[in-house]
């Protein structure tokens, strides 16, 4: 057709608005945005976790854009061609979050563990936080899947979160990642009011032996026992414990050094800048705000303190059956929840508070490696019973 | 307040039958999740108390006479390796004893670091050096760096 | 001369009906691009102008005491930053003093340096030390390089 | 069937003379190969983008070795299957571009442009080359999406064209992505001669004064300003612009390093080696050496003379309307541009050719990261008119 | 159906019991681990080719961790949508190899076979160990394909072995390549019996000239001519050797250090550890434990020695022919099989051994990166002649 | 012994009519892969003799005379390169003499560092500087480590 001038831009201008964000805003992308702005405040100004929050924070604000979504202009994180959506791929299939665990093991010294082996059993005691959240998950009605998946969260481990959750309830990827995350950088925040709330000033005072020097052999040793034991038992968990271990032959092998570094490195940052930006981009406002995300959010925070709850009542339990000198500071029980290394150094934050020269750092560490391997095998057990 | 979002699984993909399959005996029987917790906790437990338990003995294994037994074995197959025995002496010694004092001071220095660490750039000492050239010398490095193929 | 080389669109992948309808409106009301060009540096003007208008007012917000008093904000929220202060302090006052010495010395090192980098070898210092192994200070490291999990 | 032992010898070195280049080989891949091997002398002798130049010329020798196409060998950049073909799907579903602008917003130092806001409109001036060459390929006889892919190439920003060509004229990426790279090699040669016609010897002298100091606030604040300010107008531009202002983000927050560190790096390291090799190779001489190339290279020539002379006029019209002391220096404009950081350059090398006191190398910074930003914004448009 | 709790719970146990390993474990899959275990000591205690060893021995150990193949678990190499088999891709669709020749390119210093071209004829010589063995597979029933890429082996060169097999005998991928990674770790063991067995003590003496010094201009113009020369005649050989000679032209350009740099660390690898990886996961004991994969270690072993043989025999037979100052010391014939430097540090290690002060290193890598050349070559002939 | 294993190729793609069309050509006419050797070793020497034939006559080419040549040419091309002339001229004198000595060395080192380097950790010496804010110093880093754009 053939139209008049004015007639020809006014009716551009006017698609053109059409385009823009003004004509497509609504509420939710706003608060969306503000979230957004909030999570890069949080890493900047208090230093919460800003590896994971300021990609996730950018990626949200990216996501809330307001476009046309009927223009097929291939821009939105759901619609097929974009780059988002390209590299969302990542988390919707599951492959990110274990290469993050090869980088992961490729970083962890796993000689605090070694040195003290029964520390290990903190990690298991921490686990029980994710099957609390699943049976109240069970009881707000979520299907059994869906409540496998939003348990996770209270693992603290994201990359764990994220692959359970492409697998068990793709539909639920967003809100979980994005509560599994928004709680690990809250660590420092949800875990001290627990740890003082069961401790007693005498028990925060315990003194625990320096861990013994691990020789090269064991640390070689560990990812391949390490590997065969947990996999044998639970071959679910191998997508993600094989890479964790194989990253740590990588590091402890002695041989492989320049394999090791570009695991730690280059590798996990890549895909630590794919994986925040695209957990953020999936939020996109009228997608992601709904009850059931809120539900999610409230479930997280539960079982993330339920956890720390029954870590450091573990640790209060160990110390009935140790004799004198062998008692557990339970300021260490709270790391039993994988995310490392924050609640390792709320634990050491905490220790000084009451004793200035009694580090918890190397013993909370131990706790805190054994678990990211609890909830991964955690994860590993729920995707046996729900699929 | 009990509801159910199952109606929202609009992506889930294949093995779907298997899942709705052991999902509703799940359902059916586990409604609070009591049974999931039990299995579960029991589970991972149990690979931990494994874990705990080799890690346990196998320091008792690396007695200082097995480790000089092994060493020996060890350098007979290799070359020589002088250093490891070093090594292995220097760990099997004084590592009680400064330990605590080791803790003490790593501790400080990382926490002091760890807040200080987006103030601060942290700068390799880079040093231009003009090429000296040598056929021999470039190779060497050529040497070293390839990771094999 | 006016030809239409569309023919060879062999490729061109979904979409089209949108493509189709909103491209024959512009052919055939913008044959030769003006009103495109009148639109397009529009926006392109308005776009950058509100950027411009943005940050030309935002030093003005930035007021010493605008800074003082949020310096003051932050630093009560956080355990104790002096080196913010510090810095700050530093920034606002002798810049305006050396900086065209600065641009001088800057743009004589980069383009001495441009035109010579490729006939040098930037090489890192390294130095081999033998490894002192204790427990502890492989931790520290481990630590401070986990980037979260 | 069975042959006799010298009859099937003759006939195996014959087929096999038929897979060699010799049996293949037409005057266009020979002209293609010079065009390879001219460009590698470019970088090597005259040092203009190497970065670019050595990857594509490699890229086009690599391209343009003749082989037998009908043989199914899966050696061709357009056959299904060959390794270059599935690293060109990062150019032909465009997300290398995306990813080329993380990395550059990595590493790129917005201050030059915070402390001279002014100097944001030469960035929007120098875009008048765009769309003085879409009317000129409408002229041609292109079509207007052909046109708006051509016309890209006076925004003197390689990413930008491969990208807006993936999504308007995929048939004309190869063409289209080597006169943008080609153009953006020769600024050294194209821009000082109309630079100098343009000015007078007074205006070449104007001292700017220094810029002020950028506080650390203002650095972060820009990206995420940015970002909304520009994609709530213009959302079309968010692949690119979402992307430059993220990594901006992750540079200027000041507690993500290593990940910027990553994507100034070996993320764009990797993606700028696939890229260039794969942009070259897609230029085979049968299906590249066309009528349709050449006007396209003419169109980009012209485009990029013409952004040049628009950036140079409007820093004069700017100053009739300046005060005495805040006058720009019209040697600047040049600069408007998206070629960072060679134009700047080219501003700084011209400046001290008449004072060799006056640096203006910051100041035509200035202009310069606006004309990415700028041109990324006219890549938008286009995308939202022609689709 | 609703099943009393404890029936309900035996029911769970056995189902759970019936996903761990104990339940699906086969003898092969225990030799299997003990393979990669013995490939990890190999690396750790002997110092084996590590880079390789390491990640291939625990991708045996990973691929043969026993699970219910019928639960649709998606945790096998073999299962789509599982993590190995993403990474798998790489392999099965032969695209790693060539990015693995890019960073060995970008590696490589060719002024050794620059300064001596004569050596170059060691690196073609030693490639009859790969046309003996395509001889003795026929011979053992395999089909021509099968053959060829079982053959290429002989060319001690891991991904060229990848690569062939991936497009002439998909189903022998897993055997092949673990044979020639295999083998090339067993260099140190394998060539010297053979290099003593035929040569004299007087031979073993020669001395060789110290190389002249190479200037840049040859170097940098060797992977362009290179490149034409070699892909002219043999086009198929493009996919390696296009990204060999382009990763050395990055090198040796001296424009696009920062390039070189990325292709030959974080690219390489990331390649080699998922790579390895898939290569090691890719023998699950069920389909990797066949008598056709005996057959093909024995004909691996078998080309490889011939290789070494004939590489030695030539050098003999070109001193037949050299006048007495140039004459070839035949302990470097053994390097002109592609085991890049391994091969040459034999050369070396054993010319020690018989004259401490005659250093044969240089002339050995000298053959050793004609052989990388020659057996790229050949396997563009094998594919050329065999699809 | 002679048996055929075909009957495993499970997954083989694509191409297969060229594939088996060819092969059985091959597989009737060289069924012991005699001639496939003959002509394969016949053109990898024929590659490699005029990879040689080439490599061996340019350095005849490139005489003192013609790099001299050659450098003048460049270097009233580019603005100035005394380093080049410089480094050739190092090039094509001292090499000969004392190419031996340099090869023990280096050999001797490279060994040395082989056999050694998983005993000793290389360490980047790292020096933390507090950032001496300017807006300039910042600019000529990012100036010089942009790719391209
Ligand atoms: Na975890
Ligand atoms: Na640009
Ligand atoms: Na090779």
């Amino acid at each position: 057709m053939d139209l008049g001038t004015f007639e020809f831009i006014r009716q551009q201008l006017s698609e053109l608005y059409g385009y823009t964000a003004f004509a497509n805003v609504d509420w939710r992308h706003l608060v969306m945005i503000c979230v957004g702005l909030f999570f890069i405040s949080l890493a900047i100004i208090k230093h919460y976790e800003p590896l994971l929050l300021i990609p996730i924070g950018f990626g949200i604000i990216i996501g809330n854009i307001p476009f046309d979504v009927t223009a097929d202009l291939r821009i939105g994180i759901y619609e097929e061609g974009s780059v988002l959506n390209m590299l969302y791929q990542g988390v919707e299939r599951g492959f990110y979050p274990p290469l993050i665990f090869l980088g992961i093991g490729a970083m962890t010294d796993f000689s605090s563990l070694l040195s003290k082996p029964k520390l290990v059993l903190l990690g298991a005691a921490a686990q029980f936080g994710i099957f609390a959240a699943y049976s109240s998950s069970l009881f707000l009605g979520f299907t059994p899947e869906q409540a496998g998946a939003i348990a996770i969260i209270g693992g603290a481990d994201g990359p764990t979160a994220i692959f359970l959750s492409s697998k068990l309830a793709p539909e639920f990827i967003g809100p979980i990642a994005i509560a599994a995350y928004s709680y690990m950088a809250l660590v420092p925040v949800l875990q001290p009011p627990v740890m003082r709330l069961l401790t007693t000033k005498k028990e925060r005072l315990i003194r625990m032996k320096p861990p013994r020097a691990v020789p090269k052999q064991e640390k070689i040793l560990f990812p391949i026992i390490g590997m065969l034991l947990t996999t044998f038992i639970m071959p679910t968990a191998l997508p993600l414990l094989g890479m964790l271990f194989f990253g740590n032959l990588l590091k402890e092998s002695g041989v492989t050094n320049r394999l090791a570094e570009t695991a730690r490195s280059s590798l996990i940052d890549i895909v630590t800048i794919f994986l925040g930006l695209t957990v953020g981009a999936s939020t996109q406002g009228d997608v992601f705000i709904t009850p059931q995300s809120m539900m999610i959010f409230g479930l997280g925070a539960a079982s993330f303190i339920i956890a720390t709850f029954s870590g450091v009542l573990f640790a209060k339990i160990m110390n009935l059956f140790a004799s004198e000198g062998n008692k557990v500071n339970p300021l260490i029980g709270n790391s039993g929840v994988s995310a490392v290394p924050d609640s390792a150094r709320v634990s050491q934050h905490v220790g000084l508070e009451y004793d200035k020269t009694n580090h918890l750092l190397m013993h909370a560490m131990a706790a805190n490696v054994s678990g990211v391997i609890g909830s991964a095998i955690a994860a590993g057990i729920l995707l046996s019973f729900l699929t | 307040m009990i509801q159910n979002f199952s109606y929202m699984t609009h992506q889930v993909e294949s093995g779907s039958a298997i899942v709705a399959g052991n999902t509703s005996v799940f359902s059916q029987n586990d409604p609070y999740g009591a049974l999931m917790a039990i299995l579960g906790m029991g589970i991972v437990f149990l690979i931990l108390l494994l874990l705990f338990t080799v890690f346990s003995t196998t320091p008792r294994i690396y007695t200082p006479e097995f480790k000089v037994w092994l060493n020996s074995l060890w350098s007979r197959k290799k070359m020589a390796k002088p250093e490891e025995t070093l090594e292995d002496i220097k760990v099997s010694k004084p590592e009680e004893l400064s330990g605590e004092v080791n803790a003490a001071i790593a501790a400080a220095i990382h926490l002091y670091r760890s807040e200080l660490h987006d103030y601060e750039n942290t700068v390799l000492t880079i040093r231009k050096v003009s090429r000296t050239y040598s056929p021999w010398s470039s190779k060497i490095y050529g040497l070293r760096n390839i990771p094999k193929n």
